[in-house]
């Protein structure tokens, strides 16, 4: 039937419809059909990707995909500037966000949205206060740590974070966190949570019965944020975070006791390599397989001062306890990656096509099974 | 078919209004000659051209029965982002979206039968814009004087929650049958 | 000083900083700089291009560009299908729009918001019905009549008009407009306007003192809708309007008397062309200037049904007098054009680019000035 | 000059605060770096991609001295829309936007004479994202625990309306002076 249809478009129409009337015998009629809504997405394996829609900072997205095919699923507004995260059952999807009532103008209202993460659908919003940080999509910056508490960042640009209860729906405290950022949980105790500072602290805080910070402790100094700054983001093995420096550097901190410990400090980087100027670079740069040990981080050449946000040329993977180089692939210009919770797919993020791309790790090198064209600035990736 | 349809809207949604002022336009002559407008027109060549910034389908290789492109048959007089680029298909919107109430009706020809068919073109509606496989046909479309077959307008317009999010293409008939 | 900067890009660092060294003792320190807002833009003459955004729906945008050097100079947020409409003393910009208070659910509310032309400030709203037309913008969907008057077209999907009245500041009439659509101002009656209906008829009404319809009045059928439907964009001389046809026919339509009148029918095109399917296409498809009597139109070849919005291949003007061919040009892909106030510039907003086209007019052929990539989905000019 | 700024917003924020958990994380360790990171950064070559969808800057030939090119010497640090290419200037906000009460700021080297310059990255603030010019440099930028230097961050967030709309790019002193 092509041939039929390339020659209606080329408007050759009297053969064309003298073939069609011919073919058309052949062809039962199609059935009147009906309109239905999809009840919810059918991917078994999700990616959920923020998209700050900078050029409509307003009405930001939050993109849903098949992570085996790449199929996209579905869509929710995030509002403007708003940070997402799955719930700790993966049921529901939770937006720290905030709107004005005319759009770019007038009066503010800042939420916490809950979302059905398989309908796609509004579930209901709880009021949390103006301080909420208006940031680019990071991990980490809306943390839940319990059924009980949602934790939000805050930055006035002082920074905060403020404690939401989600069994009363309501923020109960603010807690301060002058010279900190982001918000890590800690698997071991679930009130308690991370912050990284700006003088190469870890900061544990403990929160009480009503949400306060009943215990707070500073480490010593961990990294330093001049000379070899950490990325915002890393991944845990239990209770150590493992994160990245802007020169290559791995620097593992053990959050599990009364305070964050150093737990290991190793290089990505060859001596030849980092002479080359080979470094992390991107938005969320480490993706780690609790269960097989692996730790990928999106790589670039000739870097230097200034270029942490830079695209990969290649992505590199590693075994956490060997602390050997396992994989070098191409890096997809990519500025965030993730794993799949079977370890069997790595994730990027190209930033230049905003699109993401699927690797099969099951052979020797990672593979690419699918591209697909997602929003317009993702800068994160969440596995479901 | 498609009468029974535009009169299911306009009998919802303008009778009271239609009776006031029926001594200037009746409402037949909104809808007398969609009859004839069906019966006929060509299926000429269009021009595929991407307005979304090289965002959406621009770089997209499109056999003729992907219904994931603007070619698809059905789309002939589709202008807005496919449903079923957006988690949805051709006839269901995708999760989280409600289908618009009211609708404009479009004619296409299916290559492989060569029967016109009436497609429903409805919104699904209630959240933000999908954004993916934004396509612009416009075989038989009118501006809006003839409101029903009428597609620069965001036909959620009578949903409570009126937000665009894409455009399914559902059979709703045949059009000379 | 661009060979050290290339230098210094390369990272030939030490090179370049030796080089620089020397270069720093020719040039003063830079002073210390005072942060401000520009009060106002500056072009003198302003296209005013909305853009429907339709990627991000509720966060439309209206730009301003200078029409003499195209020149970006500012813009204004217009919400979920706003339709706007410079003053008639050119000084404010209305905008008929609406927002739900959580982006893209919520609760409604649709105004006419009023902003300072020149400032881009926000001046006050007007509350209207949520009936408000949710289009793509076209001309006359937004109308002013008068310092009084101004008429929101309303679609649900029942037609009709919603009359502000400006100096009370609110809705003072719903006048039902079924099966007809666009609200066109008649120079000589600042309470009178006109409409397009798919009968072929149109309606002139009169408003009252209290904004009601006090008369209105049907004209024959001028129109077939089936066979040769008019574009709904005209422009005027005086109070004929000159709408063009999808086959390419102009007709004009006298909407000064009581009832509207034919006032002429002509054919753009040749037999010959019109065998080539000359067509004109696009969404603002007359561009007049009525001192000189030139139109303009935008057309494309191979057209027939539905190539109606096509782009531009050529751009042809015409002397309405004579209604004769005297320019050609190329179409810039363009889907809406316009003339500059004193007829010698002519706009046209390229649909594949998304960008603004000046043309010079003061030679034979219109000459490009300048072209401006502007927005991401302009439908419409409005000229200062 | 740099420290001075720093200490304006910092004073006006979050003194409060930092003193109730100064026995933390004394105000110091915010800020006491923040001199040494000024000195010494080279100016490596930063990869300028187009992440706008093709629809900014990315077909624009761009002379070095360009005030609307990402990659004018002021910008060495800016993430977000130029105002240059808004209706504003380096130093001044397009009309009817509001210049942010509070900045970070970063230090570019002018290759016409050599020097550092202290450059205050205020975002314009309350309209809708002007959209043209989207550039993303990060010279001596840092994650938002040195808040002073960090630039994924609408910084309208202390104004009363914080939409963002562009980034200006205003000298306010020399680095090493």
């Amino acid at each position: 039937m092509k041939a039929v249809r390339y020659a209606l478009r080329k408007g050759a129409l009297i053969a064309a419809l003298a073939g069609l009337s011919q073919a058309g015998a052949a062809f039962a009629q199609l059935p009147v059909e009906t309109l239905t809504s999809e009840p919810a997405i059918k991917a078994k394996n999700r990616i959920y990707i923020p998209d700050i829609a900078i050029m409509h900072i307003a009405d930001g997205k939050l993109h849903v995909v098949d992570g085996d095919t790449g199929k996209y699923q579905g869509v929710i507004g995030t509002g403007f500037t708003g940070q997402s995260k799955l719930s700790k059952d993966g049921t529901e999807v939770f937006i720290a966000t905030g709107y004005y009532d005319r759009g770019q103008r007038g009066n503010r209202t800042d939420i916490v949205e809950v979302w059905d993460a398989t309908t796609l659908r509004f579930k209901y919003e709880i009021p949390i206060g103006e301080k909420r940080a208006m940031a680019l999509n990071y991990k980490y910056l809306l943390t839940q740590l319990s059924d009980r508490w949602l934790i939000v960042q805050n930055a006035t640009p002082a920074t905060s974070v403020q404690v939401v209860d989600l069994a009363a729906k309501k923020v109960v405290s603010e807690i301060a966190t002058p010279g900190c950022w982001a918000i890590y949980p800690v698997k071991s105790n679930p009130n308690k949570f991370g912050t990284l500072c700006g003088d190469g602290t870890v900061q544990l805080i403990t929160l009480g019965n009503d949400g306060s910070a009943a215990t707070r402790t500073a480490s010593e100094p961990l990294f330093d944020a001049d000379a070899d700054a950490l990325f915002i983001q890393g991944e845990a093995t239990g209770d150590v975070y493992h994160f990245v420096s802007f020169t290559g550097n791995v620097v593992s901190i053990d959050f599990g006791g009364d305070k964050a410990v150093a737990a290991g400090k190793w290089s990505l980087v060859s001596a030849a390599e980092r002479k080359q100027g080979w470094r992390p670079g991107g938005y969320q740069v480490v993706a780690l397989h609790e269960g097989t040990g692996r730790l990928y981080v999106p790589m670039h050449a000739g870097g230097g001062e200034g270029s942490h946000k830079n695209p990969a040329k290649e992505i590199w993977g590693y075994d956490l306890s060997s602390k050997k180089r396992v994989v070098k692939t191409a890096g997809h210009m990519s500025t965030a990656i993730g794993v799949s919770t079977d370890g069997k797919k790595l994730y990027a993020i190209d930033a230049e096509k905003a699109s993401l791309v699927i690797m099969d790790l099951s052979g020797k090198q990672p593979k690419v099974k699918a591209t697909v064209q997602v929003g317009e600035f993702p800068s994160q990736l969440e596995i479901h | 078919m498609l009468l029974q349809i535009l009169q299911t809207w306009i009998d919802r949604f303008t009778e009271r209004r239609i009776r006031r002022a029926a001594q200037l336009t009746s409402r037949r002559s909104t809808l007398a000659k969609v009859g004839t407008l069906l019966v006929g027109g060509a299926a000429l060549p269009m021009l595929p051209f991407d307005r979304s910034g090289g965002v959406a389908h621009a770089a997209k290789v499109s056999p003729v029965d992907d219904a994931e492109t603007c070619e698809y048959w059905r789309n002939c007089a589709l202008d807005g982002f496919l449903c079923t680029c957006c988690g949805g298909s051709v006839t269901s919107c995708p999760p989280g979206a409600e289908a618009s109430k009211v609708t404009w009706v479009g004619t296409c020809k299916n290559p492989k039968d060569g029967r016109d068919y009436l497609v429903s073109y409805n919104d699904c509606c209630g959240k933000v814009a999908c954004g993916r496989c934004l396509c612009n046909y416009n075989e038989r479309e009118r501006p809006a004087y003839r409101m029903g077959v009428h597609n620069d307008i965001n036909w959620c317009m009578a949903d409570k929650q009126t937000m665009y999010h894409c455009t399914v293409s559902v059979i709703v008939g045949v059009a000379n049958a």
